[in-house]
């Protein structure tokens, strides 16, 4: 009935853009567990744009208006959430982060050195695809990174991951430019460089849409298969190209389950149980053997 | 105040050879001209003459390409308007130049604002135009919008705006093309104030008879050369035609009584403009040129306006050809064969960043296209016989109605109506700013037309010339009819008599919310 | 001011406020916390910085130009403000003293380049500042090193998050700019000057002023706002960032056509514009409390925009009771108010 | 056409594709793979998107208006279009016939929206398609659920990738849109009304027309071709997603206006826009080839489009050789053209 409705407590689900598909199986994942769990009611919220903190920030305050009672957060940017964070634990309201790790400098400085984080870690996948990608170039290996949003910190962890694998497995990172997420500016981006730098032998793109463009790029200039291609999130649109050889590996971060383990988190942490620092979700590598 | 130390020299502007080239077109040959201090001079000539190019050579807006140009027996060239109004140099622009959502008082003192600790002065600007108003005998709140305005009021707004400071020359270019005598016999009395204070004025009109009243001394212009500068006690109507034309005209309006009133083409029963409080009625022949005279604001273009669906209309009925017909805009009035030269051709009639062929086959783009396409030649030969028919000075079709001459623009856009072949013609003020000779043709024209079967409504403040060519006046006043004189009735004395009528028991309407908006 | 002033008043600005009100009125209804006092202090917070654009974007359109690099160059002088204030010789004081004139600097300075590249080359504002929105983008990206900067001194951050009876105070100084820029339109030959370039440049100059410095200075002042906004930018949120602002000039220009104001220059007013930035608030706000679907607020958001626009129109006419769209241009018969000025709605 | 035509075609042009030229000649100097053959491949294949797009635009500009929504618009195109041509019941030619229909139309109907919005309460375009921007991504992603949908028939696929002696298709396609734009332009009523209601509504409306007409028209051809850019971007990518396409209004409007039309209407050509969309091109590729870092290929870009402006004013300038510019309207002396629109070409 309408009053037991009421009484349920409420979890606001404070995301990135639900444009990107990434985010988008995310709330599904959580909305999924709302309805099989069915005690607390759901509110998700996504940005318009991945780069749009004002309105994130906006969201939390509004959700601290309405006294939600759980508040999970995967933050635009690392450092600018920690003060509403900071606000709305003050209000009583439990907060866990997900996804992207709030800046650990920043929290400590707010006196929220344990706020718990409940992610993957993006260096770590970045890492695995990079090294697959070492392995499979060998020593010497050219490659391009191609990096997501700058100053977005999802972006930066991959880009890092990348380089270190890159540095462990021996291989020359020719050019690292961004193609801010986007298909048709990576498919551009990586036709140009082609051009200045032919003898290229991998790419790793920080996302899969992206690695999509990239592919169309070597599909055009008679390269598929002979440069190698990593992604980032396993969306379906890359799987198929996965099983072609096309790419040689994406991550998965498991999204659907990320959101819904935050939620869960949370809850026990509501229940009194004391939880505190990073507890890690999986990443893992894909690759044509997984899809088969 | 004007300096009128003993050294200076007589001549307060003198033109030694002066060249002005456009593409195609030589505006001036090396004009010789010496402009007394203190006189009230004229510049008379054709459409195209190079009047206007001469003084804006004044104003800083050309620039010669050869001769000089003595100002107080300096050389003068300046660059800038800024550098002409330093200078002491005012002009009213042939063309309005006002600033639509400001107010009256902002526009009059628009060179500088009073101000007082950096802030507008407001109490000050609108009390300093108030009497600005009241001496060019406009009578509208100074806190009213221009754009409420009729184009009369514009034009004297422009003059006020020219008065607001002291000048040592003042240049009126065609003030008075939109003015009824009234309006006229003040701006003569406002020159006449000024020539006493020691100003001189340079002086632009068509209308002849003028001349001779205000000016006293008469430069003709033709095709760019000075033809002659004599004293106006010395010329004549005649004598100055000739100068300006080059040949004799005959009678100034053509009238031929012989050529039959047909039937009724035309009825219009109560039509009551949007927001004006009077409705009318009238009806129009074939084959009848009907005038409309009112004083200025007296709601002709209003009328008409309405009538052709530019504006809303209250209520009212219009029935062309016996059977009544809904106008709800300018489509529907051109579909059921009427027409409307609008007064204000820069901001209504013209495009003026296209050419003259474009601008006349606009009104009727299916005679000059085939299943979308435009014909190139046909467009072409249809426009270059307008642009003979009624001598409009052009280097050729394809030029922009922009680089044409003030007078040449308004016969593009008597042009454009005629291009359509409508059957009931109303034209607005169609001969503003068009001189002796192309009026001539003008009137011709429409005679021809007339004779044909159509029928001609003709709104103008040139009274005389309404007299000169009509059938049948309707005299308007305050929104009303208040006379419908036929043309055996004719006289200044009756039609200025009927103007007034509705006014005599105090004065005209005039608040901020007058005006019908045809900005 | 009188009553029968604030009346006409009322009502000239009804269309867009109406406008508000209604959606007020809904959003109150449907969604229960909304017309909390917290609430509305959120909600002033939020519309706080594109307000204080909005109010520099009025003066650029006012003009008949538009400025798109409004949102880089806030990251620009965020960027600037923010290396200013961390930089650890100076004293906290110091450091909040030059990082706020940094800012306004860099903001007014990204004006000068706008103003004076428009019109020493004649060049439309569209595509200078399209140019701008690129450079000073790289140039924030550059500089910081795409590293957001945080950790301000605390006395800089607290003036973000402090309210004087609910209303934050960064709401205030928004307001003070309206206020402020009110005053500059009606009162001041600036002001004037704007809206006379605005309706006929060319007449303009024919008076023998020159429009040009007019034009730069009224981007300059844009750019100043900007500066000021991304001072409130880094109270409210503590941070400086070379990402942020990325379409904050479609936000801003809305705000301004919404709140009335031509792009084709020469009508407008600044209360329409803290209007229009309150819509855009009051929209985002209100649908997020009602829990509507993200891509369904999107929707919706867009179609409310064009909605409110024409509620505007249909006030205009109503108001004026007669069909003046038929006119060429709708002589607006609004009773001259004189605290406002003479001219178009102030 | 006769050889003074030409002539005066080239010289007209000659400002914004002098820029083009010196650019090109820059970049084969430093970078060098630029000049090749498969670079230049590269190149047109690139521009072809933006230049189908900025056709479409050129119509809206030239009446004077603004059209936000066309990159929102495409990522809806390209899902509509996508959606039936994944459609697993169609044999692959009717699929793909029904996916360009089905694009094109979904083009054609936002549109509809736009041009009737701001028609028929008269609001100006830039707030009316602002919100069709949102309405159109809002309505991509609920539709799409926010995926990106590929796998499209080999044989569509095939044609993004085909070139003509090293002319890709697409560009072929690019380029009949443009001359098919440029003919309309010059040699039609419909082109003929748009030129003249950019220049003067009013009077075109007193001349007995209803402007309304043409322009909801135009802005039916520019969704029209927002649709065909949908296709061409499917051909190219093989996907079809709702979240591409952001920012391609700022490209698309500033190929238009380096193009040398203006952004008040009533002035400009197809072959500008087709100049002005090959020098984004060519810049973005070139600074590329240069090894040019992100941040300062940014801020170069954003220079550059401003200079490149400029260039064609002076351009402007020489030609002219005159004092003009002191006159009131600078009047332009530029031979009339028939073949390219009524307007000169500032
Ligand atoms: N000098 C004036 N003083 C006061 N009101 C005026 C004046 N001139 C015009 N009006 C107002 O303008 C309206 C009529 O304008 P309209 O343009 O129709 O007149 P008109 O007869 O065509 O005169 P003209 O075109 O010569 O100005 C009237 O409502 C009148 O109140
Ligand atoms: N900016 C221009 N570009 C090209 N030709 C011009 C320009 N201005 C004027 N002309 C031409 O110069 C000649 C003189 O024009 P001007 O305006 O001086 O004539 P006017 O004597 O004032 O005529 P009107 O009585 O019709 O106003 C005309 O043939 C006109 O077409
Ligand atoms: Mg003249
Ligand atoms: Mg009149």
């Amino acid at each position: 009935s309408a009053r037991a409705e009421e009484k349920k407590p409420v979890v606001g689900l404070v995301m990135k853009s639900l444009a990107n598909e990434f985010f988008k199986s995310m709330e599904e994942g959580a909305r999924k567990f709302a309805a099989e769990d069915g005690t607390f009611t759901l509110v998700p919220v996504g940005m318009n744009s991945e780069t749009d903190i004002d309105t994130q920030i906006s969201a939390m305050e509004n959700f601290i208006t309405q006294k939600v009672d759980l508040i999970c957060v995967a933050p635009a940017d690392s450092v600018g959430l920690v003060a509403p964070v900071k606000k709305a634990i003050k209000a009583g309201i439990t907060v866990v982060n997900f996804d992207v790790k709030l800046d650990d400098k920043a929290l400590a400085k707010a006196g929220l050195k344990d706020l718990v984080f409940v992610g993957p870690d993006n260096r770590e996948g970045a890492y695995l695809a990079g090294n697959e990608l070492a392995k499979k170039l060998g020593k010497g290996g050219k490659v391009f990174i191609i990096e997501g949003n700058p100053g977005a910190d999802n972006a930066k962890m991959r880009k890092a991951g990348f380089e270190k694998a890159a540095k462990e497995g021996g291989l020359k990172v020719l050019v690292s430019r961004t193609a801010h997420w986007e298909t048709e500016e990576a498919n551009t981006l990586v036709t140009n460089l082609l051009t200045s730098h032919p003898d290229v032998q991998g790419i790793m793109a920080a996302n899969d849409s992206m690695a999509l463009g990239v592919v169309k790029a070597l599909d055009a200039a008679g390269k598929s298969g002979k440069v190698q291609v990593v992604g980032f999130d396993n969306i379906p649109a890359i799987q198929k190209l996965v099983k072609d050889g096309k790419v040689l590996a994406t991550i998965d971060q498991f999204g659907p389950e990320m959101a819904a383990n935050c939620i869960k988190t949370g809850f026990r942490m509501k229940k009194g149980e004391h939880l505190k620092g990073w507890l890690k979700t999986p990443v893992k590598l894909i690759t044509a053997t997984d899809l088969m | 105040m004007v300096d009128l130390g003993n050294a200076a020299p007589p001549d307060i502007i003198e033109f030694q050879g002066t060249t002005k080239r456009f593409p195609g077109v030589l505006a001036l040959d090396r004009v010789d001209l010496a402009i007394h201090r203190g006189e009230v001079h004229v510049l008379a000539g054709q459409n195209g003459a190079g009047k206007s190019t001469l003084v804006k050579l004044l104003c800083g807006l050309y620039i010669a390409d050869e001769g000089a140009i003595l100002l107080e027996g300096k050389p003068y060239a300046p660059r800038s308007t800024v550098a002409a109004i330093r200078a002491g140099i005012r002009i009213v622009y042939q063309e309005f130049n006002l600033l639509p959502y400001l107010t009256v008082a902002e526009n009059i003192f628009f060179e500088r604002l009073p101000r007082r600790a950096g802030l507008v002065d407001f109490a000050r600007l609108f009390r300093d135009a108030e009497a600005m108003l009241a001496q060019v005998g406009l009578e509208i709140s100074p806190r009213a919008r221009v754009e409420t305005l009729g184009v009369a009021q514009m034009q004297l707004l422009e003059i006020a705006k020219a008065l607001s400071t002291q000048s040592k020359v003042l240049i009126l270019d065609e003030p008075t093309a939109t003015l009824t005598p009234p309006e006229i016999q003040r701006l003569f009395g406002i020159i006449a104030r000024l020539k006493a204070r020691g100003v001189t004025v340079l002086y632009i009109s068509h209308r002849l008879q003028e001349l001779f009243e205000v000016g006293e001394r008469i430069t003709v212009l033709r095709n760019g050369r000075k033809v002659e500068t004599l004293a106006a006690r010395d010329a004549s109507i005649p004598r100055l035609v000739r100068l300006m034309v080059g040949k004799e005209l005959g009678e100034e309006y053509p009238f031929h009584p012989e050529s039959g009133i047909g039937a009724e083409i035309l009825r219009v029963e109560e039509l009551q403009p949007r927001g004006k409080p009077h409705a009318v009625s009238f009806a129009l022949h074939r084959g009848e040129l009907l005038g409309a005279a009112g004083l200025v604001g007296s709601g002709r273009t209003e009328l008409v306006r309405a009538l052709f669906g530019a504006d809303a209309k209250e209520s009212g009925r219009i029935y062309r050809d016996g059977s009544e017909v809904s106008i709800r805009r300018p489509r529907d009035a051109v579909r059921h064969g009427i027409c409307l030269l609008t007064e204000d051709r820069k901001a209504q009639g013209l495009i003026l960043a296209m050419s003259c062929s474009a601008n006349v086959t606009i009104t009727d783009l299916r005679r000059v296209s085939h299943a979308g396409l435009l014909q190139d030649s046909a467009e072409r030969s249809a426009t270059r016989e307008l642009v003979d028919d009624l001598d409009i000075k052009t280097p050729s079709v394809d030029q922009l109605v922009a680089n044409l001459s003030g007078g040449n623009q308004q016969k593009v856009v008597v042009a454009k109506w005629l291009f359509r072949r409508s059957e009931v013609l109303i034209f607005d003020e169609p001969t503003r700013g068009i001189d002796v000779g192309a009026r001539f043709e003008i009137y011709q024209l429409l005679w021809r037309l007339a004779a044909a079967g159509k029928g001609i409504l003709i709104v103008s403040s040139d009274l005389p010339e309404l007299m000169g060519i009509c059938h049948r006046i309707l005299v308007f006043s305050n929104g009303k009819i208040t006379g419908d004189l036929p043309r055996s009735g004719f006289s200044q004395e009756r039609i200025l008599s009927a103007a007034y009528q509705e006014y005599v028991h105090g004065r005209p309407q005039a608040d901020s919310t007058a005006g019908t908006g045809h900005a | 001011m009188r009553v029968k002033q604030i009346l006409y008043l009322l009502l000239r600005e009804a269309g867009i406020g109406l406008a508000l009100i209604l959606m007020v009125i809904a959003f109150s209804a449907a969604a229960p916390r909304f017309a909390s006092m917290a609430n509305v202090t959120n909600i002033l917070t939020q519309i706080s910085i594109n307000t204080v654009i909005s109010v520099g974007m009025t003066f650029v359109i006012l003009l008949g130009g538009i400025d798109l690099s409004v949102g880089s160059v806030l990251a620009l002088a965020t960027i600037v403000g923010g290396m200013i204030i961390t930089n650890e010789n100076l004293s906290p004081g110091t450091a909040i003293l030059l990082s706020v004139l940094g800012s306004a600097l860099t903001g007014c300075l990204c004006g000068v380049f706008n103003g004076v590249v428009c019109e020493r080359w004649k060049i439309h504002s569209f595509i200078v500042t399209l140019g701008m929105l690129n450079i000073a983008r790289g140039a924030a990206l550059q500089i910081s090193n795409s590293r957001t900067i945080s950790e301000f001194p605390d006395a800089f951050n607290d003036v973000g998050a402090a309210t004087i009876f609910g209303v934050p105070v960064i709401f205030l100084i928004a307001l003070a700019v309206v206020l402020a820029g009110r005053f500059i339109l009606a009162r001041t030959v600036f002001g004037r000057m704007i809206y006379a370039i605005g309706n006929n440049e060319e007449a303009v100059r024919l008076s023998g002023h020159d429009p040009s410095v007019y034009k730069v200075v009224a981007f300059i002042v844009c750019g100043g706002m900007v500066g000021v906004a991304a001072i409130i930018y880094m109270m409210r949120l503590n941070i400086a960032s070379p990402i942020l602002g990325v379409g904050f000039e479609l936000n801003a220009i809305a705000a301004v056509v919404i709140g009335g104001t031509s792009m084709s220059g020469g009508k407008g007013s600044m209360i329409g514009t803290l209007l229009g930035a309150s819509i855009m608030g009051v929209l985002n706000n209100g649908l997020l409390l009602l829990g509507m679907g993200d891509f369904a607020r999107q929707m919706v958001t867009g179609l409310i925009i064009v909605v409110a626009v024409i509620i505007d129109k249909y006030r205009a006419q109503a108001f004026l009771r007669s069909s003046y769209e038929l006119a060429p241009a709708p002589p607006r018969e609004e009773p001259h108010l004189r605290d406002t000025g003479p001219g178009p709605r102030v």
